[in-house]
């Protein structure tokens, strides 16, 4: 009940704000209704933790809720309100300076809602069919908000964001239907056959061969949304051209939805196969991605790309851990999640701010931003603090945990890993200086940056990163225990 | 701990107060020196009573709450960082001013308590995670103090590079402790992080020598071991005086904590080799580091570089130490720990003092190039003192403190015949002569360092005009150069003192035989084996000097003012005095070979009458590191070269993504069926 | 007598130090005189000279700080105390505890660390490069003389020079490569450290020859004198050093036996005057840059002289 | 019928659809691709009508009118239009060659046949042997939109892919569950219309469908 209330909020309120249009009310409307959803999705967790269930709790056959899903729910509806709050400022600058027209402020809000409605479905959905198709309906509804300047720019970036995740959807379709396949056999033709809940029950029966054939495609498919080298090309593209709200829920929480799905089938076809075959090749993915992105950060101009491609390396790095499995490496992968939703769509206000600061992406314009807006200037230096995994920020947490286990489990593979994490960590703070230190360039415009979404972020990783919240420790606890 | 928050608390509250930046120094600098008076008190007792507290805040990870202990070796740590930060927050009240204005003051009041906190909770950690959490917080702040005056440029390098080996050095640690907690109990349930499980832990010689490494290597990045030093002279001098006073005195002596914490406390020294590579480390360091010193013409540099030689001396101590060690002589191995933390204090004292008096000259003349000084002890009367006492005592001469470390270390040298390894035998004679070489050329350099800078004539108009810095500044540097002097004076009392230092590492104390003459004399492990009182020496050179002095005054001569013997041209400029070039030239032309230098003589020969009178010569003398070339650029020049090629993956074109998934796809399915 | 002998001995030692001092280098320059063929004048001549410069009036360079004039007297303090320390007479000097060879060396330091500041006091460019030049020789030289006193103290098992001198004396003679080696190396270096020919010219007044005289030219009057004095200390003290690390038999091991040992110290004393005196008119004095050449060959031979006592003994 | 009778039509079905992707593989021009893709949307929407009627699932039947809307009707008008509209006739020629690109798509198929061996031994129905196809068939479409060059193009290579996916619902397993089926038509749509709306952006911003306009998204040179 609280479930379909919670989707349904974001789902009336997008078309509401279809209705509204480009009134001065939308903005507000958009963070009310982000708003309403977090205080449900929050009252939805307090409900899971004070009833205590350990594991999976059944709404209905579509719906459920286990101790992973749960706390994902609530960042998404929290990002995304703090996000509202951000856009709100952001895009009536953008506005005021013409980059956007009345219909598309529309169109942007609509669809705004209309992608959490997506995430939230693809969270909570039980069926494996309907995951996958509120990941489509997710791409989708991204697709024509990265293209909403029209700059060719914007629309080439948009284009390839579409095909690549599209092609990459389909392929995870055809995993769909293997799994369906497999499962049919066992308890017969109907909805039961995609349920997560029965999957995991019959999991013994399964046929490995099959689900092996299906994880492959799944891998694919939900590797190429978490953005993961070599399927990552659209994503450096989508998360730099499209507008920095879009660009922060992009990098903050679809990435985590993908991988969502990604980990969910990993378990599946590790229980039915036996071994960590899956997790091999998980590992596989995450560690090239965190080399690939580590090196081309180096040769990043525009700010919002450079931190696309951070993303990608976290991304590697969390599906690294989640690869790596046992219970150090889970935890760590979980955290670092939600730390790095946290950390990066922080990054993105910030760098939002910055370019509007100075009236370009390009970095090589970005000049002294400290002296130029000293908030938004040390927001963005301790974004990146935090990014680059220096405590007491949350990442180090997790990076810590996540390097001790594959340094526990694999030592051969770990020098690769800390060689991606120092290569960052050196090419984030070489871009990172001229910017925010030195004098600011004399043409730079004013804005009203407002920052409370920044340091609330940052204060929740810097809090997370030295105390992490009893009910967090359980839920994750649990979540280990699901994804033995 | 109640400093730590005070620090913190009062860090963090700084911003707030920007408006008026004055007010931020004089009150808050003062607060900080009390904050650091009270930890120092802590760690003084811990160590005198050989006490060992315990305390678990309930934080950090699940399973993984902060542990905390005050032992006598943190303790130690303990003492020497926050006397040194004492002395530092008072010189800071003076210094600090001449920023307001310039910088943003609230910066600096913001990261130098956090910078002292970070190394306060690095010394109290009793767990990898908190431990780190110190160490990062030591490394960011100090990285936002390097950065301070970040309009500079060559700052910001500096700094670039700073945190970059900073952080590298933190993840080998982060690796290390990996290893350990690995092989400790209670891995799974996070329990496997604290010390207490390392300690216990039983763990095959290969994962030892690999966490061992592994932890030198990271240390070894903090604390500027070469070849991993190239760091230190960019950022000691780019920070502000007051914080490179810190870095140098007390942030390097974490690392030497690290070291001792990880190979005595939890690896319990188990192999022959660490300890060799240790001496070897440190003996490369001492020698390289003094002679780079020497050949530096910017004083804060210079000052850097020697603390790369004082930290090699200290790793000297402490390799001979893990030898003694490992050959079960638990005496000898107390004797070089003890010289090895000796110098640790020492070095803290006078590297203090010293950065703190190249402070107030930068302070009065604006000048780091010492080309541009001389002549300041006319200006600058009581700085150049106290400077004076930092150079003897860096210099290793008696009665001042360097000289007893340095004597304790030679001792220990002496010992090895002990040892049953006839190559160990011939190695360690060697290496004392190796020490002695550094010692000499770090006198020759500070004779540099001060008689070029502080005597002689002003070489630039900056200099002409100096004048004293403020009581503050000079309360600090003073407080220090007594310090200096009375370590130097009363070893066997501070020896005492150390015993359960030495005790917890080695197992054994020096405090019994040292003191076996009565604390006038010296005499490590025996009275017939050798003996040193400071004592005697400083009251001997003192009545002779007074009693020659007194009755050469009995009888009035007068003294006549006159110009210095000019060969009778007549005119002695500034220009004609010996310059920092050419005094370090002599060693120059010997140990040249380490250096990669270019020379150039420019001759003008334009509107000149003849040849061999031209109008003006240019000479050009540029010195640079071989092992920038060597190590570091090729590691650069390939992650580029790397960075370069990943590129090409993102190609442009829409087709080549696709291709890139279709074949994925395909390799997988091959692959897996 | 027993309780007041060191007391007694030690003042002789000191009483030695500071009055023999200059008789020793008026013998050596009487030698040198007549191996050269030239009158020479007397015995007692260096007294004369420090007279002289004592009742003169001080010339002080203009801008000479508190460091010049410290600067004699410490180095007068400190070479005193060294002598203060070395066995000459007597191995039962209650002094030689409160310092061994090493502080010895770091004496030698102090005195060595003053006068090159002095030297660039008054900002000539005499002074900054005979300081430059003291300090690259030093440099070389004391980590020679330090593997010289460690060889010796491996046999004796201490570096404290009384030890050494009684366990020297405690072994009958016998020829020792180790101690052949290093006896050859502390010649070389006791010739660079107390400034005689083949490294510097006591005598020279040519400038760009001067190391020593170059960091003292501006000195006047009795500053000039206390460290010319302090400079004939220093041989005499080195000389003694020499005999007590080489050659210590006769030296008393209490008040009692101080007569026999100050003849017998008379004796060795003039003849290391005489090989001196060989030494530097046998020898001519080399350029700058020959000298780290020459001690480390002084280096090399206390090395080799360490490791035979390893390997041979 | 009965169940071989099914079987074979249900086979005749699967390798026409499988040609068919091959003629679009072969073809140049725009409207020879639309019609070929149209037939094979066509052929699709049989083969779910008959395994519908022979293992007689009610949800099929709907899932086979949906295609024949979708698939048959719906895609290729919008896309004719927009050729229209746009007056793009001929795809000029592919990146890579015919011949080469056929010899690749033999290879694929050979690919899947070896790949859905398992799948045929284990599945009970009678349409299992036409997985391979499906498989195929969704691996041509990637072919295809790998090697040409405009955007309607590749839209057609896409949406042949979904046919493919589509194939194999119904022959793999007689079809997802009914929610499942009419979420994918939804997307699909979507997906259709947001590609009429590209193409005309394409279009206006680059005044040419040639996607290697659209090539200035990549790593210049380190700043």
């Amino acid at each position: 009940m609280i479930i379909t209330t919670l989707l349904g909020v974001s789902l009336v309120s997008a078309g509401l704000l279809a209705l509204v249009g480009d009134r001065r009310m939308a903005p507000d409307l958009n963070i009310l209704a982000s708003l309403v959803s977090f205080v449900i999705s929050v009252y939805l967790a307090f409900d899971v933790y004070s009833s205590g269930t350990a594991g999976t709790s059944l709404v209905g056959d579509y719906f459920f809720i286990d101790a992973f899903n749960v706390y994902l729910v609530v960042l998404t509806t929290f990002v995304s309100t703090t996000t509202a709050v951000f856009s709100r400022n952001y895009m009536k600058f953008e506005r005021g300076h013409g980059k956007v027209s009345g219909g598309r402020m529309r169109f942007y809000h609509a669809m705004y809602q209309l992608f959490i409605f997506a995430m939230l479905l693809a969270l909570l959905a039980n069926n494996v069919g309907v995951l996958w198709i509120s990941m489509e309906l997710a791409t989708l509804a991204t697709v024509l908000l990265v293209s909403l300047y029209r700059t060719p720019s914007s629309v080439e970036a948009a284009w390839k964001y579409f095909i690549l995740c599209g092609v990459g959807i389909a392929l995870a379709l055809f995993g769909t239907i293997l799994l369906y396949f497999a499962a049919e056999k066992v308890v017969g033709s109907g909805v039961q056959g995609l349920l997560w809940t029965n999957l995991i029950k019959i999991n013994a029966k399964l046929e490995p061969r099959i689900l092996a054939l299906a994880f492959i495609f799944f891998m694919v498919g939900y590797g190429t949304k978490v953005g993961l080298v070599p399927l990552h090309s659209w994503l450096p593209d989508a998360h730099s051209e499209g507008p920095t709200p879009i660009s922060a829920v992009l990098s903050g929480l679809l990435l985590n939805i993908a991988l969502y799905a990604l980990v969910r089938c990993k378990v599946l076809v590790n229980l039915s196969m036996g071994g960590n075959w899956a997790g091999r090749i998980m590992m596989g993915f995450g560690l090239l991605s965190m080399i690939v992105a580590s090196l081309s950060l180096f040769r990043q101009r525009d700010i919002k790309r450079m931190f696309a491609y951070s993303s990608i390396e976290h991304m590697g790095i969390a599906t690294f851990a989640f690869g790596l499995g046992g219970a150090m490496a889970t935890f760590g992968a979980l955290l670092h999640m939600l730390m790095h939703s946290l950390t990066k769509s922080s990054i993105f206000f910030t760098a939002g701010y910055a370019s509007q600061l100075s009236g370009t992406q390009n970095m090589v314009h970005i000049r002294g931003l400290i002296k130029a807006n000293p908030l938004v200037g040390w927001g963005l230096i301790f974004g990146v603090m935090a990014i680059a995994g220096t405590p007491p920020f949350g990442l180090f947490a997790s990076e810590f945990l996540i390097l001790t286990a594959s340094m526990k489990q694999i030592p051969a593979l770990t020098p690769l890993v800390l060689f991606a994490l120092v290569v960052a960590f050196a090419a984030l703070f070489r871009k990172l200086q001229p910017m925010v230190f030195g004098d600011p360039s004399p043409d730079r415009r004013e804005i009203n940056a407002s920052v409370l979404p920044i340091y609330l972020h940052m204060g929740l990783v810097l809090a997370l990163g030295v105390f992490i919240p009893v009910f967090l420790q359980k839920w994750f606890l649990e979540a280990v225990e699901i994804l033995k | 701990m109640t400093s730590i928050s005070t620090l913190v608390l009062f860090g963090l509250s700084a911003p707030f107060f920007h408006k008026h930046e004055k007010f931020i120094v004089s009150v808050f600098f003062p607060i900080f020196a009390a904050a650091s008076l009270v930890s120092f008190a802590a760690g003084f007792l811990a160590v005198s009573g050989g006490i060992t507290e315990k305390m678990i805040l309930q934080a950090g990870l699940p399973g993984l709450p902060f542990h905390l202990r005050l032992d006598p070796i943190s303790g130690f740590f303990i003492t020497v960082i926050s006397l040194l930060s004492f002395c530092v927050s008072v010189y800071s009240v003076g210094y600090v001013k001449s920023f307001i204005g310039r910088e943003s003051v609230a910066n600096m009041a913001v990261f130098y308590p956090l910078f002292i906190a970070g190394m306060l909770l690095t010394l109290l950690a009793d767990d990898a995670f908190i431990f780190l959490v110190g160490w990062e917080v030591m490394a960011m702040s100090s990285y936002f103090l390097v950065i301070f005056e970040n309009k500079i440029g060559a700052n910001r390098r500096a700094a670039l590079l700073y945190v970059v080996m900073a952080h590298a050095g933190a993840l080998a640690i982060l690796m290390s402790f990996g290893v350990l907690a690995g092989f400790a109990g209670g891995f799974e349930t996070f329990g496997g992080y604290t010390f207490d499980a390392m300690r216990s832990a039983t763990i095959p010689p290969f994962w030892a020598g690999v966490a061992f490494l592994l932890a030198f290597l990271g240390f070894g990045a903090k604390a500027g071991i070469v070849p991993l030093h190239v760091w230190l002279p960019e950022a000691h001098p780019a920070a502000p005086s007051n914080v490179s006073a810190l870095m140098s005195g007390a942030m390097l002596k974490t690392a030497i904590y690290g070291i001792l914490r990880v190979s005595f406390d939890i690896l319990h020294v188990s192999q022959l080799w660490w300890g060799e590579l240790v001496l070897i480390a440190g003996l490369v360091s001492a020698l390289l580091g003094v002679l780079y010193a020497i050949m530096e013409n910017d004083l804060k540099r210079l000052l850097a570089y020697s603390s790369v030689e004082n930290i090699g001396v200290i790793l000297i101590g402490v390799g001979l130490s893990m030898i003694f060690f490992t050959f079960q002589k638990p005496l000898m191995s107390a004797l070089a720990i003890t010289a090895a933390l000796y110098h640790v204090m020492n070095h803290a004292m006078f590297k203090g003092l010293l950065f703190m008096g190249a402070g107030s000259v930068l302070h009065s003349t604006h000048e780091r190039n010492m080309e541009n000084m001389g002549g300041l002890i006319h200006k600058m009367k009581w700085t150049a003192p106290l400077f004076l006492v930092g150079c003897l005592s860096i210099s290793a001469l008696p009665p001042f403190n360097g000289f007893v470390s340095e004597w304790l270390t030679f001792q220990a040298f002496l010992m090895s015949p002990a040892l049953t390894s006839q190559g160990l035998n011939l190695l360690i004679p060697l290496g004392a002569a190796l020490l002695a070489l550094t010692a000499v050329l770090s006198a020759s350099s500070f004779v540099k360092a001060f008689g070029i800078s502080f005597l002689g004539k002003p070489r630039s108009e900056n200099c002409a005009t100096a004048e004293e810095s403020p009581w503050s500044m000079l309360i600090g540097m003073s407080i220090l150069a007594m310090t200096c002097l009375l370590l130097g004076v009363f070893p066997t009392a501070v020896i005492g003192w150390m015993s359960n230092v030495s005790t917890a590492l080695a197992g054994e104390t020096i405090a019994k035989s040292a003191g076996g003459m009565g604390w006038l004399w010296l005499t490590p492990v025996a009275a017939e084996r050798a003996s040193y009182s400071a004592p005697m020496l400083f009251l001997g050179i003192i009545s002779v000097v007074v009693i020659v002095f007194l009755t050469l005054h009995a009888r009035k001569n007068t003294i006549h003012r006159v110009k210095p013997w000019d060969c009778g041209y007549g005119g002695l400029t500034s220009k004609m005095q010996y310059s920092s070039y050419s005094f370090s030239m002599p060693s120059r032309v010997i140990f040249g070979f380490f250096f990669r230098m270019r020379e150039r003589v420019k001759i003008d020969l334009a509107r000149t009458r003849a040849p061999e009178f031209p109008a003006q010569i240019k000479y050009s003398l540029r010195i640079r590191d071989r092992l920038w070339g060597w190590l570091y650029k090729p590691v650069i020049d390939g992650v580029f070269k790397l960075g370069r090629h990943t590129a090409r993956l993102q190609h442009g074109r829409i087709h080549v993504y696709l291709a890139y998934s279709f074949i994925t796809v395909i390799f997988l399915l091959l692959f897996a069926l | 007598m027993t309780e007041l002998g060191p007391i007694f001995s030690e003042f002789v030692q000191i009483a030695l130090t500071v009055l023999v001092a200059p008789l020793f280098v008026g013998w050596i320059r009487m030698l040198k005189c007549w191996a050269q063929g030239r009158k020479a004048p007397g015995v007692l001549q260096p007294y004369l000279n420090l007279m002289k410069l004592f009742s003169k009036d001080i010339l002080l360079a203009e801008n000479a700080s508190w460091v010049f004039r410290v600067t004699p007297y410490v180095v007068f303090g400190s070479i005193l105390m060294a002598g203060s320390i070395i066995p000459i007479v007597s191995t039962d000097i209650p002094l030689s505890a409160s310092a061994d060879i090493i502080a010895l060396v770091a004496l030698f330091g102090i005195a060595r660390f003053f006068l090159a500041l002095a030297g660039m006091d008054v900002g000539t460019s005499f002074g900054g490069m005979g300081s430059s030049r003291e300090m690259m020789i030093a440099s070389l030289a004391e980590p020679a003389i330090l593997m010289t006193s460690f060889t010796v103290s491996l046999f004796s098992r201490s570096t404290s020079i009384s030890e050494t001198v009684r366990f020297v004396e405690g072994m009958d003679f016998f020829l020792s490569p180790s101690m052949a080696f290093v006896f050859f190396a502390f010649v070389l270096i006791m010739l660079a450290e107390t400034g005689r020919v083949p490294v510097d010219n006591p005598t020279t007044h040519l400038e760009l020859t001067m190391i020593h005289e170059g960091m003292i030219l501006e000195y006047s009057g009795r500053h000039l004198a206390l460290i010319e004095w302090a400079g004939m200390m220093k041989l005499f003290v080195f000389s003694s050093l020499g005999i007590a690390l080489f050659a210590p038999w006769g030296i008393a091991s209490n008040a009692s036996g101080i007569p026999l040992a100050l003849a017998l110290a008379a004796v060795k004393l003039a003849l290391i005057g005489v090989g001196i005196v060989l030494a530097e008119t046998g020898l001519a004095k080399m350029r700058i840059f020959r000298v780290p050449e020459f001690l480390g060959t002084a280096f090399i031979l206390a090395t080799l002289g360490m490791l035979s006592h390893f390997m041979l003994e | 019928m009965t169940q071989n009778f099914a079987t074979q039509v249900n086979n005749i079905l699967a390798a026409f659809i499988l040609l068919a992707s091959f003629g679009m593989l072969a073809q140049r021009r725009i409207y020879g691709l639309l019609v070929i893709f149209a037939w094979q949307g066509f052929f699709l929407a049989l083969s779910a009508g008959v395994v519908a009627y022979t293992a007689d699932i009610k949800h099929l039947y709907i899932s086979a009118a949906l295609t024949l809307v979708l698939k048959v009707i719906v895609l290729p008008y919008i896309l004719y239009s927009l050729v229209n509209r746009l007056n793009i006739f001929r795809d000029v020629e592919p990146l890579v060659n015919i011949p080469t690109t056929m010899l690749i798509g033999i290879a694929l198929v050979i690919f899947s046949y070896h790949l859905t061996a398992p799948v045929r031994e284990l599945s009970t129905l009678f349409t299992r042997t036409t997985l391979a196809v499906a498989l195929s068939t969704v691996l041509l479409g990637f072919l295809m939109m790998i090697t040409r060059k405009k955007a309607v193009t590749q839209v057609i290579g896409f949406l042949a892919m979904e046919n493919g996916l589509f194939f194999a619902a119904t022959s793999a397993t007689y079809g997802m569950p009914l929610v499942v089926e009419l979420g994918v038509a939804l997307d699909l749509l979507i997906a259709a219309l947001i590609f009429g709306i590209f193409i005309f952006q394409i279009r206006t911003t680059f005044d040419t469908l040639d996607l290697r306009e659209m090539e200035k998204l990549k790593e210049g040179s380190e700043t």
